[in-house]
């Protein structure tokens, strides 16, 4: 890359900012060196992803077939996690599960970033909404999240749709007011007030120079939303008020192995750790974006 | 400073309001007819109709909404459907339990995290640091009940150290008492310890590459004591703000940690009275924690003032 | 107990002197207490008005009754001295035992036992009954109390003494004087047992304490008949909703009785020699599959039979009991198995599941693939299995399950709804029946068809309700046996509702525990600890 | 005298403290009252210590925020009551170049983005090829090669952005540009070059400058009038000349007497000002400089002295000076 370092008319220095070009593609091997926690995080999610993609194909049976006749065997060439105590194949179970671990982790991290940056945006750049907003925001985030989601999940029923729901309403007023912030940070740079003179309109303002500055930071964020909400779900469906039953996710199968943890731990196990190594594998992706985008995140966690 | 405190206060007012008509139209909205599980099983249509009447249910929201906020702010939760006992009698009854659980938990967790943090960021980078970093991710990332399971089987069922559920009221003594809580705040405080340790961490590391830490070791100052004299004091705020934090975090985790360990406190309470849609619980085990929440962050905010004479109102 | 207890242990070791006071203060010497963990939360406590087991069973202990039930499901006299019916049927005549007293030192009267039987028959099926041919009802002294009826009822000591809810306790007037569908505020009985209501955490502990002024009968305890000696001073029931923890706090010595170990659990119980485990309700129970009869698709008889044909009782009982065959078996009947009325007739359809012909039929009944709305209780591991096997069922005859997962609560408000199933009612939902109650039509409300005043899924057929009255005027058990026939076939064929088969459950206790019995629900009179 | 370009009437900023109004008892008195205007080509120098509220000035000028008290009158209108649908295409003739040269450019904006948009906000080309041409034009004028269009502008140097920053301002075609402190955070060397651009720009394109700094040096080098400021308030407004060369106002004499003399060889009397600015939180009654003043006397402390012509075109505020030099 000494090419384009020569063409430049003065070196620049070296600057701290907040999104630093991707410089030098040295490859996987470069990056697996320079983030190593994010490359094993990555890695995990990848194989989960692949898991939860190809569960029909990874020699899994019907993961809703009931068997009571076969019902809480343990690991064995037949049921390789063992089986459940309706005689479902807890292999087949826990490679669908992490279908709705993902679906819920994802969905929740993409919709609640969405909704807090919209409501971020706004009440960071328009008084007149901050005030009731934010009010709003406070009180909602004065609900602790897992009873906040808890009491919203007893509103309705069953279903993974409402599970997303009810924590991405959980985690929007953290969203907003972290955007918010940013914003209100934003707002007071010069580049910020230099496009107010040059005569930018206030929603090009939010939409070009605001917006893509509150990414980094946010993105970081909806990791660790992602990690929380598949924590979260896992919760729900374990004290019963989240996706349905029959649906298997890692917090349902625990929730059925419950009772029998004492005696047939396996159940609980297995999606114990495909659960924990998910989360985990979403807060080193984390850690890595944080301490790639945004030093300053430390501080605020 | 006097003044500060109160317009804190005063300031406490309406996100307590939001919170009321959240909390309020939320179980409004809710499906099911409370009447008809007040009448019970076998009640005719009429019988349910004459409940609902008495109880007020058919009268439009804003009245019901006034009503309730009135009774709330004269201490009057309400009366609990299933049990007919006071909401204020049930939630009473749970409290201790469930501070005890919390406060245990925060103890251990502060002296845990703490130190975990403060050595992992004299030692930065070297391999107890990432050592203790990547456990504290784990923390992070396995949910409470497994943990909890884990070291019920451990240390109740196979080596019978602990209790393996259940509450001693501290007036009994203040080892039963902890000795019925040691387990579940374990758990409990899991999320909590690697919370604690990463920003007692950060904030260390941030602090430790100032100026005046340099000076003290210059001075000859022991390291120890630099660790501890110089740099957890100013490390406190981030650390206390984290705290604050992970209050609601505590409250979420008590809700499973005292199912799993069978201890009688409000997050049980919170469950049954959800499972059973009993409406005046709810609302009043919702309403007291998010004061509670709110009444922690406020005290945070004046803990600053006295950890970092720099901040002044 | 013999934990190893570590806090003690460096409580010693580190602080020495301290201890002392840190250490609980003793408890009340010589006071003995059972720690029993009951089936589920004692929620509310009214008898009358809540007819949960859970309510009956600390009930019991508090209220005594004017007939108790033996283990033959005779009634006998409990707080009655003797009663007088007149010769043509119409005319009953009780009168109490001497000395009886409430728990707050009041006598009891006959005007308690009419106001509590006023507010008993209001809520209760065979009370109903006599409500409808009652004349009068009236305290003639303090000892005597009078009912006349305009029709002979020749089931009455059935109605004063059966175990099915709600039982008719007796309490103080001014508490029966309470609305039926309000709950009663004051727990005075005269039982037993007196319930502490200071220590009552509804969620989490309820406790009740030796009555000593209770005067107990002379005959030998049986069931509810006979004497009630009571010989700890206090019960405490411990609410544990994680089964888990209970085995777990069985297995350590923190408590000394649960009422219901999961059966996969049971083998754990069984290895530790300090744990007795036995079959806790001879009588068993009956699960129940119930079709909402009046709305489409199972208002149609041909898909009620068609679910009927599909169904494996082998899959439900094990999805129930567990691997254990010894808990379960075949009940293709309606009546307690090993009860006199126990009856399979017309029952062929429910000893082996038959896709095939479930198919046929369904294809027959015009299904046009309409949901199914079946709702099911997860919080009750019994209504959990069934509802999992019912859904994998009517997947396989190519029904369109809309599963409702729920609680227990909202399955109890929302089987009472009449309304369509897309508009907040129902097509299905699971329970299951104490064979006490179901051992005769007196508590056997599933099969009741008396359309909308019949129980929830409202089945209607005249000819099963005529059957079911004649019981109650049969003279003699054989007849009672023929139209127990008559019954269960009609039942069968209009499929009323589905047996999914008879099944059993455990009881554990510590063996310090002496005298626990096997009965249709826990009782801690004749239980001694040592 | 060239026609004035803006004016600036009795202007006021105050911003409330947390719970309380911004006016009266307890407001923060950013700007207190102050009057000038900018002709034509002309470069006004405001200049004062950091927090005296010169910045302060010129962003209510650039209307980012709505001033408290006064008027300001661009080319004789009003701007300072116009909304801000009203007031967008008048934009154009105020441009602004920051201090901070970093964070002045939006990080997620190529060059070519920056500078296109001024262009395109006040339709000044019909095509992008012209806009094209425009960004050439322009990045000739700050004398950057052309391929900069293409790069981050964390690619730049300091002085490289504060050059790109001018390009901005300059692509409006601006009348007016204010200097906030626009070279304070460069090196000394950088610092020369960019002021050696405004007023070679000045000169080729007639604009009038508010040079906003506390570098003495520099506004003697580039202004043509001066003004000091102290707590809110003009104190002192002359000729570059007779300003430097006779002070009025003790302040100004202080300042000057601090600032590193260009001729060593010259000695002068350096006055120490004591103690520290006063919050404007809560400015000092009378004469908001009496309190460091080294000539305060008891009017000082009573009565605010308001800025008057002390010799022709020379105003200074203070009560020494209210009657003519002797």
């Amino acid at each position: 890359m000494t090419d384009a370092a020569s063409a430049r008319v003065v070196a620049a220095p070296d600057l701290p900012d907040i999104l630093p070009p991707v410089k030098a593609r040295r490859g996987l091997a470069g990056f697996v060196v320079r983030h190593p926690t994010m490359a094993i995080g990555l890695a995990i999610l990848a194989v989960m992803a692949f898991v939860a993609i190809f569960a029909p194909l990874l020699g899994t049976v019907d993961p809703t077939a009931l068997a009571p006749a076969k019902r809480t065997r343990a690991p064995s060439a037949d049921f390789w996690f063992g089986s459940d105590a309706f005689g479902r194949d807890i292999y087949s179970r826990v490679l669908y599960g992490a279908r709705v671990s993902l679906l819920v982790g994802f969905a929740v991290a993409a919709l609640a970033s969405f909704a807090g940056l919209v409501i971020g945006l706004l009440s960071g750049y328009i008084r007149a909404v901050d005030g009731i907003v934010m009010r709003a925001m406070d009180g909602l985030m004065s609900i602790p999240p897992i009873l906040l989601a808890v009491a919203l999940m007893a509103l309705t029923r069953a279903s993974v749709g409402n599970v997303i729901m009810s924590i991405t309403i959980a985690e929007i007023p953290r969203v907003a007011r972290l955007v918010r912030g940013v914003v209100l940070s934003l707002r007071e740079q010069p580049y910020v007030e230099a496009a107010i003179t040059t005569g930018t309109t206030t929603p090009r303002i939010i939409l070009k120079h605001i917006l893509p500055n509150t990414i980094a930071p946010l993105t970081v964020q909806a990791t660790y939303i992602c990690g929380s909400a598949m924590i979260v779900e896992s919760i729900l469906s374990f004290i019963g008020a989240g996706t349905p039953p029959i649906t298997p996710s890692w917090g349902n199968i625990m929730a059925d192995g419950r009772a029998l943890w004492q005696v047939k731990p396996y159940i609980i196990f297995f999606p114990a750790i495909f659960l924990s190594l998910t989360v985990l594998a979403v807060n080193l992706v984390g850690d890595g974006l944080r301490d790639a985008l945004d030093p300053r995140m430390v501080k605020r966690l | 400073m006097s003044g500060y405190i109160f317009r804190r206060v005063l300031a406490m007012i309406p996100v307590m309001a939001i919170v009321a008509l959240f909390v309020f139209s939320l179980l409004y909205i809710a499906p099911g007819d409370p009447a008809a599980v007040i009448a019970g099983d076998q009640a005719s249509p009429q019988d349910v109709e004459r409940i609902r009447q008495s109880l007020g249910l058919d009268r439009p929201f804003v009245v019901r909404f006034a009503e309730w906020a009135g009774s709330v702010l004269t201490g009057n939760l309400g009366t609990s459907m299933f049990t007919g006992l006071p909401v204020t009698e049930l939630i009473k009854q749970r409290l201790e339990p469930t501070f005890s659980l919390m406060f245990v938990t925060l103890l251990l967790a502060i002296l845990v995290g703490v130190p975990i943090g403060v050595v992992s960021a004299w030692k930065a980078g070297s391999w107890i640091d990432r050592l203790l970093m990547a456990v504290g991710v784990v923390g992070f990332s396995v949910p409470v009940f497994v943990v909890g399971y884990l070291l019920a089987y451990v240390f109740a069922l196979e080596l019978d150290w602990f209790p393996v559920q259940g509450y001693t009221p501290i007036s009994n003594g203040l080892l039963p008492w902890l000795e019925n809580l040691v387990l579940p705040a374990i758990a409990l405080g899991f999320v909590y310890i690697a919370l604690i340790a990463r920003i007692t961490r950060a904030t260390m590391l941030e602090v430790l590459s100032q100026d005046y830490i340099r000076t003290a070791r210059a001075k000859g100052l022991g390291e120890r004591a630099v660790l501890f004299m110089h740099a957890l004091k100013n490390a406190a705020v981030p650390i206390v703000t984290v705290i604050g934090i992970g209050v609601a975090l505590l409250i979420g985790g008590a809700v499973v940690t005292e199912s799993v360990f069978a201890i009688p406190g409000l997050g049980r309470l919170t469950i049954d009275a959800i499972v059973r849609r009993d409406y005046p619980v709810i609302q009043g085990v919702v309403l007291m924690f998010s004061f509670l929440y709110v009444l922690v962050n406020l005290a945070v905010d004046l803990i600053y003032t006295l950890l970092d004479p720099r901040i002044r109102y | 107990m013999d934990r190893r207890h570590v806090l003690k242990g460096i409580g010693a070791a580190g602080v020495g002197a301290t201890v002392g006071p840190l250490a609980a203060p003793a408890i009340a010497q010589g006071v003995k207490t059972i720690k029993f963990v009951p089936q589920a939360n004692l929620a509310n406590f009214d008898p009358i008005w809540g007819t949960q087991y859970v309510v009956r069973n600390a009930s019991q202990l508090v209220w005594d009754m004017l007939y108790g039930m033996d283990s033959k499901l005779q009634p006998k006299r409990q707080m009655v001295e003797s009663e007088e019916v007149s010769s043509d049927g119409l005319v009953w005549t009780f009168k109490l035992r001497d000395g009886l007293k409430f728990h707050d030192g009041e006598p009891v009267r006959a005007k308690d036992c009419v106001a509590s039987i006023e507010r008993w028959s209001v809520r209760d099926g065979m009370g109903q009954m006599l409500r409808a041919i009652q004349k009068e009802l009236v305290a003639v002294d303090d000892r005597t109390f009078k009912w006349t009826l305009a029709k002979p009822y020749p089931k009455m000591l059935m109605a004063l003494g059966k175990i099915g809810t709600p039982i008719c306790f007796i309490m103080p007037e001014r508490i029966a004087k309470t609305d039926p569908f309000k709950q009663i505020e004051e727990y005075v009985g005269s039982g037993p047992m007196k319930f502490v209501k200071g220590d009552w955490k509804p969620g989490a502990m309820a406790a009740f304490e030796r009555n000593k002024d209770y005067v107990s009968r002379s005959e030998a305890t049986d069931w509810f008949a006979g004497a009630k000696p009571m010989f700890v001073d206090r019960v405490e029931w411990l609410i544990m909703p994680d089964p888990a923890t209970a085995a777990a706090a069985l297995q350590n010595g923190e408590v000394d009785w649960w009422e219901n170990p999961i059966s996969d659990l049971v083998p754990v119980l069984k290895r530790n020699k300090n744990i007795k485990v036995d079959i806790a309700d001879p009588l068993g129970n009956i699960g129940s599959f119930r079709l909402n009869h009046m709305h489409p698709p199972f208002d149609n008889i041909k898909v009620r039979q068609a679910v009927q044909a599909a169904i494996s009782q082998e899959d439900y009982m094990r999805a129930i009991v567990g691997s254990e065959d010894a808990l379960w078996k075949p009940c293709p009947g309606f009546f307690t198995p090993g009860s006199y009325m126990y009856s399979e007739a017309g029952g062929e359809a429910l000893k082996k599941s038959d896709i095939e012909k479930a198919k046929k039929l369904l294809k027959e009944s015009g299904y046009s693939g309409q949901p199914v709305v079946c709702v099911v209780a997860q919080d009750q591991p019994i209504t959990k299995a069934m509802g999992e096997i019912t859904a994998d069922i009517l997947k396989k005859i190519g029904m369109n399950v809309d599963f409702v997962a729920t609680d227990w609560g909202t399955v109890g408000q929302r089987r009472a709804s009449k309304n369509p199933p897309a508009q907040g009612g129902w097509s299905m939902f699971h329970t299951w029946h104490a064979g006490v109650d179901t051992a005769t039509p007196v508590g056997n409300i599933g099969i009741r068809a008396s359309g909308d005043k019949a129980w929830f899924g409202w089945p209607k057929d005249d000819q099963v309700e005529a059957d079911i009255a004649s019981w109650y005027d049969a003279k003699s058990v054989e007849e009672e046996k023929k139209i127990a026939d008559k019954i269960n076939r009609g039942c069968m064929e209009n499929v009323t509702y589905i047996p999914t088969g008879f099944f059993l459950g455990y009881q554990g206790w510590r063996s310090s525990l002496e005298g626990v019995t096997s009965g249709p629900l826990p009782w801690f009179w004749g239980v001694k600890k040592a | 005298m060239n026609p004035i370009i803006l004016e600036v009437r009795g202007l006021k900023k105050h911003y409330g403290v947390k719970g309380r109004a911004a006016s009266g008892a307890g407001a923060v008195r950013a700007v207190d009252g102050v009057t000038f205007s900018i002709s034509r080509g002309e470069t006004l120098a405001l200049v004062g210590e950091s927090g005296c509220g010169k910045s302060t000035v010129g962003k209510a000028i650039l209307r980012l925020f709505d001033i408290t008290e006064g008027e300001v009158l661009l080319d004789g209108e009003r701007i300072d009551e116009m909304t801000s649908r009203e007031l967008r295409p008048l934009r154009r003739k105020i441009q602004v170049v920051f201090q901070d040269p970093f964070s002045s450019l939006n990080p997620r904006m190529r060059v070519r983005e920056i500078l296109a948009e001024p262009i395109r906000n006040f339709g000044l080309a019909k095509s992008e090829a012209e806009i094209d041409a425009r960004i050439a034009a322009l990045l000739d004028k700050v004398r950057l090669p052309r391929d900069a269009a293409g790069r981050w502008p964390h690619e730049f140097s300091g002085g490289q952005r504060q050059r790109i920053g001018i390009a901005r301002a300059l692509a409006a075609e601006p009348e007016l540009i204010i200097c906030d402190e626009a070279v304070s955070a460069l090196d000394v060397s950088v610092k020369a070059q960019i002021v050696n651009l405004l007023q070679d720009l000045q000169k080729e394109l007639g604009l009038a400058l508010l040079f906003i700094s506390h570098d003495l040096a520099i506004v003697e080098h580039i202004a043509h009038r001066v003004a000091v400021m102290y707590l809110g308030r003009i104190v002192e407004l002359a000729g570059k000349r007779a300003l430097f060369a006779g002070p009025q106002h003790p302040y100004t004499e202080a300042l000057l007497s601090a600032a590193p003399a260009p001729d060593p060889t010259v000695t002068s009397k350096r006055i120490l000002l004591q103690g520290d600015v006063p919050s404007p939180l809560n400015p000092p009654s009378g004469c908001h400089f009496h309190t460091r003043c080294p000539y305060v006397f008891d009017r000082c402390r009573r009565d605010d002295p308001a800025l008057h012509e002390v010799e022709p075109a020379h105003y200074a505020a203070c009560h020494l000076r209210e009657t003519p030099r002797q």
